[in-house]
């Protein structure tokens, strides 16, 4: 039986039995070829859901808007750090979410109406074929773990290049901005009620959309996900100008790893680099 | 006579000890650059590094941020906290495009006067030797 | 003497600032400018964008009546353009933008039984009416005035109570949602002293403001005493930019609030297809 | 006898316009299409289906000052900004010309908002017609067409080494130098027909299924991102706000759109357009129901970029066909 039954059976047994209102999944978007999100609340509509390589989305930030109904979840491995990481933050309650993890068979890149056979960024450096937390398996799990290829090529790569080279490299991405706040809606880890660039007194960013406020919006929104940001790619999936916003979070990445040996989203228990300090760490600072 | 670049330092005094420390070298009559514009802030675990990135964007050449020496925080452990935020920080800092000498932390002590007179004497120098960041504000990275 | 940018305010200098409240301050401006001095003219429910230059612009609704000179807003200190209000001394100078929205038909109220249902703040766009019924008390019939708040304190245009008290066929209730030591008057709910009137709807307009949960609970009271929704006028109040009908944010519905309001009779309300 | 003009001849005229005009049109930047400021054609793209931003820019700028500030001991001076630049659209689609004539509405209506006006008047539009139709392109449908020269300046239509000109106003006549021009024979190629969407009686509709659950259910996907209104090019809703840099005080106005977090937020913090529901569907009501009623004609010109663009699939198609399906049994 193929992932998408699995999930239909699953979802249905869960609504008919009442232990969800809801089941969070995926359905075949208008342009027939790649996938939306779906939220199903009737056993008869689960015939709706499907899984595939085009099934990109991470869903799991659905979850804040459902904190206090019991709700079931179709999660990838990469997407299933990101319900670690709100466990972790204590923004969703365990108990209140069900997950049919699935075994990921590594998804395509894609866009409207396009799906291009490269294996997505997100994929190369995958860290887990199943999820860290799940419910319910689907799938087979894989004999082995993929080794990760050289991790974080593209950073050491940009760490290469002079100041003054990664000055105009980042002025011009961050030029293009339009400050559409997609990157946020869409990240697990974007959850303020009140962003810091909406605040007025002190104005930290001011409605002007031009250079100098997009880079100070960029910087900040990438280190408040320091320590936090789950690596699903998200951000840079939904960017309408191309931004290479994983270049930013997965410099902050290897910085954690190497500077407080943590990685994101892998237990929901570990308590996170910023609250937390050990006294006599060397971290080259004030030395 | 060419004018002489004068770099323009922000620096964030943790309110215990650098600030007492700054204070120290003022009363012993003992000269510091005064290109450093001093904020007062209550420890140093209170800078937010938004407040760096915003005074970079503002156009400041060098940020400074002193505090308490490791276990010498009046609030225990603020400036452990600072010391894990600003080990991060300056890393991304220079991955951005801003040297990451322009941005420095130290711990002064209230009684160190004359070491907080070295500290702002030896980073103003090391930011004249950078240079002004001369980026027109509309191309200006942060 | 229209400018031609609808942005550009007219420039204006604050004669004077009276305190009413402990967060509501009364402000008396007057235009630099002769010519618009001479050419400007509003009519009682109409507001203005005031602009404090550098901080940013909010609509305010008039306080004065159009026939006496000065140009009057009483403005509670809520966000940040009404707070950097309340620093400004007199003799500083501000923005005036307008006048916007349309107005009171107070021709219409003539000969009528004027119920006049406040809520805190919400007195203020209410008060221009009241002046205008006293001046011309023989033009209309009774007046009732239900003057809310929450705290004795919160009272908004105490100096004025007798005035209006005093006047010929009116009555004037004032109530607080919660006394205090030296509060000897009516403590409850606005909508309830609504009920506990018994105001007949016999030829008679009902205008209230307030803020949105008092307004829900008087238009219940006043439909169980028989009032039509042609009768129920109310001023809403929207987050709004432009006031030109541009910037498409004040829409309830069909209508802008900022051209085709922001007074509305309850009939015209429930048009507006969205709950407002 | 239709008027052509050679690649060639296009190049040379549009380096000259570049001498006194800014020359915007389409180049590829970080694998997109994008309007940009060209100085030297050879940058220009001739092959897309459409630009990833629309055109609305060039007219109602992401960020503009309304006007400066001065105060000087005591004394307040305000100076509007003003356009004296003129500059040229090249590229534009016919169904951004149409999303630039129906953005005049709001913007010129009494009383007209002067810079937006002066932005007008300085601009030229020199439009290329589609030559194919993208899956999600419904302009047909929404009152456009693929080769529609009705609110331009110039339409160039691609045939044989060269374009077939249409010159449509005096404006676009003034611009283009007669010499340029040779003639031909060859009819201009049959345009696309992009797929249609049912519009009929589409506004009664929408405002019969205003007050039912398929808002709340259609907006469970939503994010509340701006990104479909910042690529709309008929979305023209901006914020307001005092910036002081220096001493210099400037008002300023830029893009903002309904899904955003603050757009109905007064102060008090009573918010009256709260749930995911309404919020999606202002936007929807905007296009299909409160413009059409104000202004004559649908919020929208079919040009597909929403739907392109959103990250969940929110189609304006597929909600036109649920809102006639669904109207049709309301009424039934």
């Amino acid at each position: 039986m193929n992932l998408a039954e699995q999930i239909r059976n699953k979802a249905k047994e869960l609504l008919e039995s009442k232990t969800v209102e809801c089941v969070i999944g995926y359905e075949r978007a208008t342009d027939g070829l790649t996938a939306r999100p779906l939220f199903v609340y009737e056993p008869e509509e689960v015939g709706k859901l499907i899984f595939d390589q085009t099934c990109t989305h991470n869903l799991v930030k659905y979850l804040l808007n459902r904190r206090d109904k019991a709700t079931a979840i179709v999660v990838k491995p990469c997407d299933s750090r990101a319900i670690n990481l709100l466990l972790n933050e204590k923004q969703i309650q365990r108990e209140k979410v069900l997950i049919i993890g699935v075994v990921c068979p590594g998804i395509v890149e894609t866009s409207w109406n396009q799906t291009s056979e490269k294996l997505p960024a997100r994929c190369q450096l995958c860290r887990q074929h199943t999820p860290v937390v799940y419910d319910f398996l689907v799938g087979e799990t894989p004999p082995t773990e993929p080794a990760v290829p050289k991790p974080y090529a593209d950073i050491v790569e940009m760490e290469a290049k002079s100041v003054a080279e990664r000055q105009s490299f980042w002025a011009e991405h961050f030029s293009r901005c339009i400050r559409c706040y997609a990157c946020r809606q869409v990240c697990p880890g974007c959850y303020c009620s009140e962003c810091f660039v909406g605040q007025l007194d002190p104005l930290w960013v001011g409605i002007r959309i031009a250079p100098s406020e997009n880079q100070v919006w960029n910087a900040i929104r990438a280190f408040h996900l320091a320590g936090r940001c789950i690596g699903c790619h998200e951000c840079e999936r939904v960017c309408p100008v191309n931004i290479p916003l994983m270049l930013l979070n997965q410099k902050l990445e290897k910085e954690v790893g190497e500077l407080f040996n943590f990685q994101a989203g892998l237990s929901a228990e570990a308590l996170p680099p910023f609250a937390t300090f050990q006294k006599g760490e060397k971290l080259g600072i004030g030395e | 006579m060419a004018i002489e670049y004068q770099p323009k330092v922000v620096g964030f005094l943790c309110n215990w000890c650098s600030y007492a420390g700054a204070d120290m070298a003022g009363t012993s009559r003992i000269c510091y650059p005064t290109n450093i514009r001093v904020i007062r802030v209550p420890c140093s675990g209170r800078i937010d590094p938004l407040l760096i990135i915003k005074s970079f964007q503002m156009g400041a050449d060098g940020v400074l941020v002193a505090g308490c020496h490791p276990g010498d925080c009046h609030y225990t452990e603020g400036n452990y906290y600072a010391r894990r935020r600003f080990a991060l920080l300056r890393p991304f800092l220079d991955y951005l495009g801003i040297e990451k000498d322009r941005f420095r932390v130290e711990w002064v002590s209230a009684s160190e006067g004359k070491r907080f007179s070295q500290v702002v004497s030896s980073f103003t120098e090391e930011v004249r030797r950078l240079g002004p960041r001369g980026i027109a504000p509309e191309r200006a990275v942060l | 003497m229209k400018p031609e940018n609808p942005f550009l305010p007219y420039l204006a200098t604050l004669q004077n600032v009276t305190d009413l409240t402990y967060d509501v301050k009364l402000f008396t401006l007057e235009f630099n400018d002769p010519a618009v001095r001479k050419s400007f003219d509003y009519k009682v429910g109409q507001f203005v964008f005031l602009s404090v230059f550098g901080i940013g612009e909010s609509p305010f609704t008039f306080v004065s009546v159009p026939y006496k000179t000065g140009l009057e807003h009483a403005i509670r200190r809520v966000g940040t353009v009404s707070s950097a209000l309340h620093e400004l001394e007199p003799g500083a100078i501000v923005g005036v933008r307008g006048p916007f929205g349309n107005c009171f038909p107070l021709e219409e109220y003539k000969g009528k039984n004027i119920f006049i249902i406040g809520g805190g703040i919400g007195m203020a766009p209410l008060r221009p009416i009241i002046t205008t019924v006293v001046d011309h008390r023989e033009d209309y019939g009774d007046l009732v005035i239900i003057n809310g708040a929450r705290t004795p304190k919160d009272l908004v245009f105490a100096p004025e109570f007798d005035t209006w008290a005093k006047s010929p066929g009116t009555r004037l209730e004032l109530t607080v949602d919660r006394g205090d030591e030296n509060w000897k008057g009516r403590v409850a709910l606005v909508p309830s002293v609504v009920s506990e009137l018994k105001l007949s709807p016999q030829n008679a307009i009902a205008i209230t403001c307030g803020p949105p949960i008092m307004i829900h609970f008087t238009l219940i009271e006043l439909k169980k005493l028989g009032f039509t929704p042609n009768q129920i006028v109310t001023t809403l109040e929207r987050k709004m930019k432009c006031g030109l009908g541009k910037c498409a944010r004040c829409n309830v519905g069909l209508k802008y609030v900022c051209q085709d309001g922001p007074v509305f009779t309850l009939e015209q309300v429930s048009e507006l297809i969205e709950e407002f | 006898m239709t008027q052509f003009i050679s690649k060639r001849n296009l190049l040379s005229w549009l380096k000259r316009l570049t001498e006194e005009h800014i020359l915007i049109a389409p180049t590829r930047v970080a694998e997109l299409t994008l309007f940009q400021k060209v100085n030297r054609v050879e940058e220009i793209i001739f092959d897309f289906n459409n630009t990833a931003l629309s055109p609305k820019e060039c007219l109602f700028p992401t960020t503009e000052t309304l006007f400066n500030v001065e105060k000087k001991d005591g004394q307040v001076e305000l100076t509007p900004v003003t356009i004296d630049q003129k500059t040229v659209i090249f590229g534009l689609r016919p169904c951004d010309a149409r999303g630039i004539a129906l953005m005049d509405s709001p913007f010129l209506k009494e009383p007209a908002d002067a810079l937006y006006q002066q932005h007008r008047d300085k601009i030229t539009l020199v439009g290329l017609a589609c030559l194919t139709a993208c899956p999600e392109c419904f302009c047909t449908s929404m009152g456009s067409a693929p080769d529609d020269p009705s609110n331009l300046d110039i339409l160039l239509t691609e045939a044989e080494d060269g374009y077939i000109v249409q010159i449509i106003t005096e404006k676009g006549k003034a611009l283009l130098p007669e010499e340029l021009l040779s003639t031909t024979q060859a009819p201009p190629p049959a345009p696309p027909s992009p797929k249609a969407v049912p519009t009929e009686g589409l506004v009664q509709r929408t405002q019969q299924v205003f007050d039912t659950p398929y808002w709340d259910r259609l907006a469970d996907r939503c994010i509340h991102c701006n990104l479909c209104a910042y690529v709309c090019p008929t979305c023209y809703c901006f914020d307001i706000r005092d910036y002081t840099d220096k001493g210099k005080t400037e008002r300023v106005r830029s893009w903002e759109s309904c899904q955003s977090l603050g757009f109905t937020r007064q102060a008090g913090n009573i918010e009256p357009r709260n749930t995911k529901g309404a919020r999606l569907r202002q936007r929807f009501a905007h296009k299909l129901l409160y413009f059409p009623e104000e202004f004559g004609a649908l919020g929208c010109v079919g040009c597909g970029r929403c739907v392109r663009v959103c990250p969940v699939n929110i189609d304006i198609r597929e909600i036109i066909t649920d809102i006639q399906k669904l109207g049709a049994k309301v009424e039934a």
